[in-house]
């Protein structure tokens, strides 16, 4: 019964980073964000401001091993503990499972934050695109969220519908946005994108002889446009930029540009982070507002 | 007996003492069926709701999906025998799926023997402002009343009437004074307990009721306020007749301080002046202070944004809630009056769309909470 | 992409070459678009001809209208208009939902795309609404008003269809009249209304007739004329439909004289219980041809319009123009309390020999899917007959694909019915 | 007479081989993207399973979503009406069939004289179907076929309100943290499963004899909860994924006559 041995082919690769640039990082305010998304895991580690360390990978069963396991991967190499670490917060849908923070904010503000640090204080409207939920954010310059709007009831056209597609069609999920970039002409868009209804109609595409591009530029049009929808709904002004999984998906990324007429903003960085690096923001504002002299690090541990 | 609070259940032990008494019930439907006629006649009205339905198959067979999930939850617990202690239903045509309720159950209702059940459907204008809207609305209430008279063999009265008219009041006045309440910066009184006062008050004897919240406010006056809040929230939208979907919000640091809904500050606003003829005077009151966005012109959106801004100020409210009702069309256009008019005034507002069975608290939470953390002041 | 798309001069355009393709195809069935030739052309031209342009709803009655030489645009005619072009109307659907749910009535959405797009180019003098037929309208129409922003008459609609709301629209529709004095600067022309009222009576009479041919079988007529019977919201007065119905009339008296029935093989007489479906309308000719299937009276269209009893009395036309809207199409059955709606429905069955039964529901008419059980019941134990209910979208072609419906219809039809394709 | 029936379903392909309306033989494969693929292999693995030659079949039919792309079958049958005559020729008694896919769930009203009175099919959200189950399965990691022994073993009701298949996911999971057993947690699935279907067969009437068709309809859970909701008991033909092929096959006999 077991399908273990089936390749997966909606798993994003994992990875982690440090900034070369900062050496060491004794003597700073140390925070950190961990975002733990329905389908992915990050943390980031701040030091005085600037983005020190970070990791990405997949969320397990058990959330509260996976924020462990980030933060881990994350410190790698940086010679840092997790008692070196002044201030954690915890952002994402499993938020209330990172055992080591100490504050649980929601991922809107957090990737509001994120971006702002990301793509620089013009940006106004933003789009994430995590698992399960889609998010139309607007925000000021500082970074800090003025109105947003999220999908509701059903999570047709989310991350995971993206995942199932993949496993579906066999296909690498890092390369369905190229792919279906392949295609001279734009197809109709596949009719729902209920995650269940769209395999059944990919299925049908596919059983009809349509080639793979076209039926992923089907799929990843439906998607553009759902997301177009609810960026209109809540409002759209320059900057704009899209973080989570999705901003590496050429092929949603650039069916929204044209649609909307409006580029995103593009970053060497990584726009998957930006949930978990609005974290370590926060993390940073909270601990300066309380005066950083006389911070005291009353963390509540749990045994991970 | 049971305390103020749990009057908000549908069934609760004033109903159940009243039909012992001897008392009949009628469920009224939306809030053009007013209750002080139904008072004058001595039965007892209630506003039906769907407070507590956990489950709307039975509703949805007969209404579709594509129904307003408030409707059909008040229509599965009419069928379920939820609401086995009506003797009739008057509805007002409030928004065509309350008119469904009603339609849905006379059909149902005919099926079964008697004429014992009371059933009428009466027209409330949707437009206030011509010299015809009123007329024709004292005309369906004097209908209304000479049915009841007729059925229930009893006399509405001028001089009933008009008690009634007093104590219905006197139920604003004291609601009226709850929301005073509200408007502290450290209130006494959640904004899920609040609600469950206003549903009180649609459950019970009015009198019962006012002696009650007279109590209860005394009370709450010593009690401990609450600060540990972390934003004001004000709640608008399609009818909330949930304490626990407020409960969710709350239970995130926003505290509803105030709202523009059915089932709270909606009917108990203004009182109603008595001048001349009692249904005459009910019939106006009813009509002009009613801001529903069932009423299909510019002026009721006008007055209803005006009264939400006002609210907003007077009760200090950091963000509005804006909870639409999937499939209801009166409420859900409502951003194509205001939604700009509240950017332009600089009030947050978060738009939910919500199901009477709250299916997933959690997103909820998290819209909630996401909003909370745009709104509270900085230093929280 | 710059330049403002005017979409009336579009409609019209689209008419006349419609026109001048079919003076060349087939001249026989001009008649069938010339109606539209009024429809569209007398809206697009009403400035250059120096009328007044009045945009309108369900119950503003066209003959008040009329009387004053000015044209009415019926909002609710350009959604079920375009319902076939899904390019032009899910631009318009879009567009809408930036304000308004997605779970509203398509007609709606496209009134809100239409008019908040600036697409309606040429702006209206006026703008009379009722508050009927529905939530859906009863939400937007004030917002149209305020985006308009043209002088606005609005009339209350009762809920129930009796006399005390005959007597509540007749007061309405008088003070209507005083409106429509201020906004031309003319008085009620009462000869020229009675000449209106006398063209309103011949059509409603001829669109009695018709129904009435549409009883015999085989049906006389086939299922797609059905249709533009919603055009008596709008064009009711209006020579135009007048000499549609005419058309219409002879056609079916010629087949009747021939012996035989718009379909060559009628095998079942169906009915559509709701809306009409606008969007896919070719499914009606794909079932004449696959199963024999014609459709014989929807609830929509369905017509049995009261008269102007008198036109000469002053009083009494305006409780006619009352008991008229409410008995319009789409009004008699969708609007108000559903047992009016359940009467209709019985009527349809009885008096047309329907034995097949579908609730094409449109799903942003939630209330008459409220009441989509009732008329299942009502059929299942007076006719002994199961009612198909599916949900399609009357306007936005993206709900349901044509095969999609076909496949439902299909399965309908061969596992219910027990009918076998033609082949 | 020989003939054969084939369910070309969303994601297995059945096939039925019956002699004088005896089944003689059966075969399951999955469907893949191209269901006449799928059909001949179905089709083939059922005849060389009986050791019949295809020169002896007097006849083909399909049915199923996929029904009109396997080539090869002369006659193509709707899937109300083969499952209508496939649980007739089963068991004569039965009333109502519910006939759950992996996307899609139908509740048929069968006349006394097997005729097909009304039917109701779910609308676009599928979560009334198998896929549903299958993917609560993935996530609770528990095999399919032991979802039905986990409901059964349930100490409590676990509301679970989602409807979407990825909200239910989180649910589960949420779940799961919340250190809920399985037990309760699939007892919950299934519940809200049959809530959606039980107002499916609400609609067209609640009879005696009522049967489920269909793959889940070896989830003995499920049947539990349905039975429960529907106050009635549910009959489960021996082979309930074949009824559909099987009503097919006859079909196929008729139109050989």
């Amino acid at each position: 019964m077991s399908k273990a041995s089936e390749t997966e082919y909606w798993r994003w690769a994992e990875h982690q980073w440090k900034n070369p640039d900062i050496p060491d990082w004794q003597g700073s305010l140390v925070t950190a964000g961990v975002d733990i998304g329905s389908t992915s895991t990050q943390a980031v580690i701040m030091a005085d401001g600037k983005l020190y360390a970070y990791s990405s990978i997949r969320t397990g069963a058990d959330s509260p091993n996976s924020a462990i396991d980030a933060i881990n991967t994350a410190m790698e190499g940086t010679g840092l503990s997790l008692p070196d670490i002044d201030y954690t917060v915890g952002t994402g849908y499993g938020r209330v499972n990172v055992p080591f923070a100490d504050k649980t904010v929601t991922e809107i503000t957090c990737h509001a934050r994120g971006a702002n640090f990301i793509y620089g204080s013009g940006v106004r409207t933003l789009l994430d695109m995590g698992g399960q939920d889609c998010k139309a954010i607007h925000c000021d310059e500082t970074g800090k969220v003025t109105s947003f709007m999220m999908n509701d009831k059903c999570a047709a056209g989310t991350g995971r519908g993206m995942e199932v597609i993949a496993n579906l069609l066999s296909v690498p999920i890092g390369e369905i946005g190229e792919i279906s970039l392949r295609v001279e002409e734009e197809p109709e868009p596949v009719s729902s994108i209920c995650v269940i209804f769209a395999k059944t109609e990919v299925t049908r595409l596919m059983r009809a002889g349509w080639p793979l591009e076209k039926v992923l530029a089907s799929y990843c049009r439906a998607m553009a446009i759902r997301v177009v929808r609810l960026l209109e709904r809540n409002g759209i002004e320059k900057d704009f930029a899209i973080t989570g999984g999705i901003a590496k998906n050429a092929g949603i990324v650039r069916r929204i540009e044209n649609m909307l007429g409006i580029e995103a903003l593009k970053t060497e960085s990584d726009p998957q982070i930006a949930g978990a690096l609005g974290g370590a923001l926060v993390a940073k504002d909270l601990i300066e507002k309380k005066g950083s002299q006389n911070f005291q690090k009353d963390r509540r541990r749990v045994n991970g | 007996m049971d305390s103020l609070l749990m009057k908000s259940n549908i069934r609760n032990t004033s109903i159940e003492e009243w039909k012992q008494k001897g008392g009949k019930t009628i469920g009224t439907i939306c809030c053009h069926v007013p209750g002080e006629i139904f008072h004058a006649a001595g039965l007892l009205p209630v506003r039906l709701r769907a407070t507590g339905c956990t489950d709307d198959s039975e509703g949805e067979v007969w209404m579709s999906s594509f129904a307003c999930s408030f409707a059909r939850s008040c229509f599965e617990l009419l069928l379920d025998g939820t609401y086995d202690f009506l003797d009739g239903i008057v509805s007002s045509d409030g928004c065509s799926m309350a008119t469904r309720i009603y339609d849905n159950y006379k059909y149902y209702k005919k099926k079964e023997d008697s004429n014992k059940f009371y059933l009428k459907d009466i027209g409330a204008p949707r437009i206030n402002n011509t010299k015809h809207a009123l007329p024709y609305y004292i005309s369906e209430l004097n209908e209304l009343k000479a049915g009841l008279e007729n059925h229930f063999g009893v006399e509405i009265t001028e001089e009933k009437l008009k008690k009634s008219i007093a104590v219905f009041n006197e139920s604003r006045e004291l609601v009226r004074e709850l929301y005073e309440l509200r408007k502290s910066d450290a209130p006494v009184i959640t904004g899920a307990d609040s609600l469950k006062i206003t549903l009180a008050s649609v459950s019970m004897p009015p009198e019962e009721f006012n002696a009650m919240l007279k109590k209860y406010l005394a009370e709450l006056k010593t009690r401990k306020p609450l600060n540990d809040y972390r934003a004001r929230l004000m709640l608008i939208g399609s009818a909330i007749d949930d304490p626990e979907y407020i409960k969710v919000i709350e239970d995130k640091g926003g505290l509803v301080v105030c709202d523009a809904t059915c089932y709270g500050s909606r009917q108990l606003w203004e009182p109603v002046a008595c001048e001349g003829e009692a249904i005459a005077s009910i019939a106006k009151s009813y009509l002009d202070k009613t801001v529903c966005p069932r009423m299909s012109q510019v002026s009721t959106h006008n007055e209803l944004y005006d009264m939400i801004i006002r609210m907003v100020k007077d009760f200090k409210v950091d963000g509005i809630v804006y909870a639409k009702m999937k499939n209801c069309q009166v409420w859900g256009s409502e951003t194509l009056y205001f939604e700009d008019d509240l950017k332009a005034a600089n009030i947050p507002l978060l738009v939910v769309e919500r199901e009477e069975i709250m299916t997933n608290a959690g997103q909820l939470a998290i819209r909630a909470e996401a909003f909370i953390e745009m709104v509270e002041k900085e230093d929280n | 992409m710059s330049e403002q798309f005017d979409l009336i001069k579009y409609l019209s355009d689209s008419v006349d070459s419609l026109l001048d393709y079919m003076k060349k195809k087939s001249p026989e069935r001009l008649w069938m678009f010339e109606v539209q030739k009024s429809q569209w052309g007398d809206i697009y031209n009403a400035h250059k001809d120096g009328k007044k342009l009045i945009y309108v709803s369900a119950c503003v009655p066209p003959e008040l209208i009329f009387a004053f030489d000015c044209v009415p645009c019926l909002l609710d005619a350009i959604p079920t208009r375009l319902a076939s072009q899904p390019e032009l109307s899910s631009k318009y659907i879009d567009f809408a939902e930036q304000f308004v749910p997605p779970t509203m009535c398509a007609i709606d959405k496209v009134d809100v795309g239409t008019v908040f797009s600036g697409d309606m180019v040429e702006k209206p003098d006026a703008f009379i609404y009722t508050t009927y037929p529905c939530d859906n309208s009863r939400a937007i129409y004030p917002a149209i008003e305020k985006k308009l922003g043209v002088p606005t008459f609005a009339i209350d609609a009762p809920f129930r269809k009796d006399d005390r709301g005959y007597r509540y629209l007749a007061d309405q529709y008088k003070d209507m009249v005083v409106f429509l004095e201020e906004l031309t600067g003319k008085k009620l022309d009462w000869d020229r209304f009675e000449e209106v009222m006398d063209i309103s009576n011949q059509t409603n009479i001829l669109m009695d007739k018709v129904s009435t041919l549409r009883k015999r079988v085989p049906c006389p007529l086939p299922s797609r004329l059905l249709i533009l019977n919603e055009l008596q919201l709008q064009m009711i007065g209006h020579p135009g439909l007048l000499k549609f119905f005419e058309n219409q009339y002879k056609v079916g008296m010629s087949n009747i004289e021939n012996g035989i029935g718009a379909v060559p093989d009628e095998k079942y007489r169906v009915t559509w219980l709701q809306n009409m479906l606008w969007s896919n309308a070719g499914i009606m000719d794909w079932m004449e041809k696959k199963y024999g299937a014609v459709l014989i009276m929807d609830a929509f269209g369905y017509q049995k319009a009261p008269l102007f009893e008198d036109p000469k009395d002053r009083e009494r036309v305006f409780m006619d123009c009352g008991r008229k809207a409410l008995a319009s199409p789409m009004i008699h059955g969708a609007s108000g309390p559903a047992e009016i709606y359940l009467d209709l429905v019985d009527q349809v069955m009885d008096e047309y020999s329907i034995n097949v039964a579908m609730f094409v529901g449109h799903v942003g008419c939630k209330h008459t899917w409220a009441a989509a059980k009732m008329v299942k019941d009502t059929i299942a134990e007076k006719y002994d007959l199961p009612t198909l209910l599916m949900d399609i979208d009357a306007c936005d072609a993206r709900y349901k694909s044509t095969e999609e419906i076909k496949e439902i219809i299909s399965e309908y039809m061969e596992s219910v019915v027990g009918a076998k394709p033609i082949q | 007479m020989l003939t054969v029936g084939i369910d070309s379903g969303n994601q297995n392909t059945k096939a039925v081989l019956l002699m004088d309306g005896k089944i003689i033989g059966r075969a399951k494969v999955l469907t893949g993207f191209n269901p006449d693929e799928a059909a001949v292999k179905a089709y083939e693995l059922v005849l060389s399973e009986a050791g019949v030659n295809s020169r002896e079949l007097a006849a083909v039919a399909a049915t199923g979503a996929g029904r009109n792309m396997v080539e090869f079958a002369e006659n193509k049958v709707n899937e109300t009406s083969s499952a209508a005559r496939g649980i007739r020729h089963v068991n004569s008694s039965i009333n109502t069939v519910i006939d759950m896919g992996s996307e899609g769930c139908r509740a048929i009203r069968l006349r006394p004289d097997g005729k097909i009175s009304n039917y109701e099919v779910n609308d676009k959200c599928a979560s009334g179907g198998g896929t549903f189950i299958e993917s609560m399965a993935r996530v609770l990691q528990i095999p399919l076929a032991e979802m039905g022994a986990y409901s059964i073993r349930h100490t409590k009701e676990v509301p679970m309100n989602a409807q979407c298949v990825v909200f239910a996911e989180s649910e589960v999971v949420s779940l799961i943290h919340q250190k809920e057993t399985v037990e309760n947690i699939v007892y919950g699935i299934h519940i809200g499963i049959t809530n959606r279907i039980a107002s499916l067969v609400r609609r067209v009437g609640i009879i005696e004899n009522i049967a489920l068709i269909g793959g889940p309809g070896h989830n003995i859970g499920l049947v539990q909860c349905l039975e429960a909701e529907l106050k009635k008991n549910i009959i489960i033909p021996e082979c309930p994924e074949h009824i559909s092929a099987i009503g097919a096959a006859l079909y196929a006999e008729e139109h050989v006559l």
